[in-house]
């Protein structure tokens, strides 16, 4: 019998090791691992490469991470935020690398790499600082830039529910980076609230098929949830609202 | 580059007249992408009774406005990272799904903000360059060279009275060539393969005035397209 | 209002050009949009480009259109099957140009088209016949060969459901072609059982947002589904089983 | 080349032999393609207590076996266009999809026939060349590049007795370098940097006489793999 569920997220993350370049889900807090990132900071992998769509938010998930120094280097589109307090202090000490990608060339060099794609080219970029020195060639009449995939050797994503095969669903616009990375690396740990039995999933609707999945976590339904269903009651982080007594725990709820 | 003295400032439209001045120029039916910051003004003035579909490069089709508080949906943001909502006949996808459809040229119009466009339509949104800063590029160069139609939504001048309307842009690019329309406080700018077009003035603004305001030899969209002048 | 649907199929084609590239879904049988082809052939338009998996099944569909010389070129990957005859008299008479193309790389190049890539390396057909004269590259240690986007005029495309938005869901493995081919074309027309009200449709399960769809047309509901169950008794090309009396309309029953 | 006349036939194993032979080289947990014809022999040798996940290119992962005539679904088949089933836990997925899995390396192993395997793993399995043939190709370039183990089924020899492995491909490549190992009726052979090596040769037959069959110098895979010889 085929079984990719696992018992922990301690488990989930084992064998991560030094060096590694670690694709984390996620368009700022939405779809953001976090369960797994914490797994992850207390496993202790080091000197990582880090390719998201941001660098980190508040003080939790991936800024948590990068706030440990565990990070060496970060492939993203988009860094600076309001609360991107944790990467702004390190960068600006030099102590971590940037490589700043256009969203959609990100996203589509992670396609490439799960799709076989040896390289493509992009007319995104083209005349701007973020194409310097990249191969430029035009193609009927339009300029376009030559884009190389990006692999991982471990993806973290998570996912809203997912079967013993790894099949996965996901919710809303937390879908975001999900598919494309769990494709992409040689080793796809995924988060979801719930596991459901083999067959629950419907064949039309799985939105990334098991093949490119390696272990699933159950960490328990979002807080915005009940049964499934969209309750709401909380902030854009996730944090409960108009609870005066939750504020103090606030920082470590998503 | 000219420069302008607010006490000297000519006839302009709030952010909230043109971001209504823009929302009445997209046609019901077209596929919408309203960039981070002043742009995203132009949903609220998107008719009602007409079907506009945005597009927000997160990952969804069928945006629909904020929620009520106590309805914030932490999985269901724009590419601002705000709460939105889902229209019925919404649709979800993943990212490189999302910005194929915008490379490969499925959104009619994308509104952007500016820093600077050039007479030749080239956009810089970015990025200052400033030292130190630092950078941020997100969807903006995707959008920049993905739609049909690329409007830029923006103050015509600086706050310290700077064209933003420029012969070459200063600033690092976004994207080359690719700016369709400018929507500015002063005025509506076309960019024609010779230059910007005065698609229409606001108020006591001419195309003399905007040209002494901007520093640019300027056109006349009318006079342009045979219409008159 | 967006109201994408028309009434019939004859309004559906209307105004394909002599000389378009046409697409056209479908994986031998399964997908295949017959209404919609034999729409075009009433339609008249000739002198076509068709980009399809195949290239005919039996005498109805794809072959009818290829029957009545409208076809000057076909890309493809499996022209050659046991109910291939009309394609193959064509051929042999020297009446319709081929272009081969590896399944893999026919679907990404279609893909490519839809999602603004300007070309891309792909390492399948790299040392055959079928990738002589292409420029190649050594990426990584790993040869690929340069392949170019697949565009289209006009898709013609077969889905399950469709609302007035033109949002689609298909059927098994009748979806193939349909989601890549509806965004790679000019004009993507699109043959549903059945249109639903708008927000039938779960936002999530939707597999082409209707910004890929520009008209839909009802045709009836398949002949092995009633109410959009399963029912079957049919065989592999649709038509009614162990029916002695539906031999003779089986040619046009799918 | 060498010829061998049937008369002389070395022991050789059934077609079904070979299928449940190359079954049970397959790992629980294993995504498998088996291309159309012999290789899909392959299916009905996987033991029921294991879960082995078929996939077929034209878009399904967990691919079941064929349905009773009555129900036949004509939406639901496989890449030979026969009516198949799909079990629980099965994904639907468009062709690009489905050939990005293959060409990206996802599936663990796919099954294909064989006009000719060179020493060097180069594979010839879509076209004879034949003057006036109508050419084909469908997924066999994709997936001979695109699975970890490519695994060949076939008979040894031809027809006419010539060798199917050969030191050059004579026929139109479908793939270069890309073979793993061949099954065939008379042994299996893994294709490694030094040619082809018997990895098992079924009933009489020796390293020798396969050398002698095929024309070509084989290695003995435990002798190559240092456990004896």
């Amino acid at each position: 019998m085929i079984d990719k569920t696992v018992a922990s997220v301690d488990e989930a993350v084992a064998g991560i090791q030094d060096g590694s370049t670690v694709m984390i889900g996620g368009f700022g807090r939405a779809g953001q691992p976090v369960e797994l990132i914490d797994a992850l900071i207390a496993q202790g992998a080091t000197d990582l490469t880090v390719v998201n769509n941001n660098a980190g938010n508040g003080d939790t998930g991936l800024a948590a991470l990068l706030a440990k120094k565990r990070v060496r280097k970060i492939l993203c589109s988009f860094p600076r935020q309001h609360d991107s307090w944790v990467f702004d202090e390190l960068y600006r000490a030099g102590e971590i690398e940037l490589e700043l990608v256009p969203q959609g060339n990100l996203a589509e060099r992670i396609r490439a790499a799960g799709a076989g794609v040896g390289a493509f080219f992009s007319p995104t970029g083209v005349g701007t600082q973020l194409a310097e020195g990249k191969e430029e060639r035009v193609i009927d009449g339009r300029t376009y830039v030559l884009e190389y995939p990006i692999k991982a050797d471990v993806a973290l994503i998570s996912a809203r529910q997912a079967d013993r095969w790894g099949n996965l669903v996901y919710r809303e616009t937390a879908r975001n980076f999900g598919p494309i990375m769990a494709s992409a690396a040689a080793t796809t740990i995924v988060q979801v609230d719930q596991i459901v039995p083999l067959g629950s999933l419907e064949p039309e609707n799985v939105v990334t098929p098991g093949i490119f999945v390696d272990r699933v976590v159950a960490v328990g339904e979002r807080a915005w949830l009940r049964g499934g269903e969209f309750v709401g009651g909380v902030d854009i982080e996730g944090r409960p609202l108009a609870r005066p007594d939750a504020a103090a725990t606030a920082e470590v709820d998503q | 580059m000219s420069t302008q003295q607010p006490s000297a400032a000519a006839t302009r439209i709030t952010r909230e007249q043109l971001a209504a001045r823009i929302a009445a120029d997209i046609p019901e039916g077209s596929y919408v992408n309203l960039g981070i910051g002043a742009p995203t003004l132009v949903a609220n003035f998107l008719p009602d009774d007409l079907e506009i579909i945005l597009h927000t490069e997160n990952g969804l089709l069928g945006m629909g406005p904020a929620p009520e508080p106590e309805r914030i949906d932490p999985d269901l943001i724009n590419a601002g990272k705000q709460p939105v909502t889902a229209l019925p006949g919404a649709a979800y996808f993943h990212h490189a799904d999302s910005f194929g459809m915008m490379r490969g040229g499925h959104l009619d119009v994308c509104v952007l903000g500016a820093f600077q466009v050039s007479e030749r339509g080239d956009l810089a949104n970015w990025s200052t360059g400033a030292p130190g800063a630092i950078p941020a590029v997100g969807g903006a160069m995707d959008l920049a060279i993905g739609a049909k139609n690329v409007y830029v939504m923006t103050d015509l001048l600086t706050k310290s009275g700077e064209s933003k309307l420029v012969q070459d842009c200063t600033y690092p690019l976004t994207g080359v060539g690719c700016v369709t329309r400018v929507y500015t406080d002063h005025a509506i700018f076309d960019v024609t393969p010779e230059g910007f077009a005065v698609r229409e003035a606001f108020g006591d603004n001419t195309v003399q005035s905007l040209s002494e305001l901007t520093g640019l030899r300027l056109r006349d969209s009318a006079a342009a397209s045979g219409e008159g002048n």
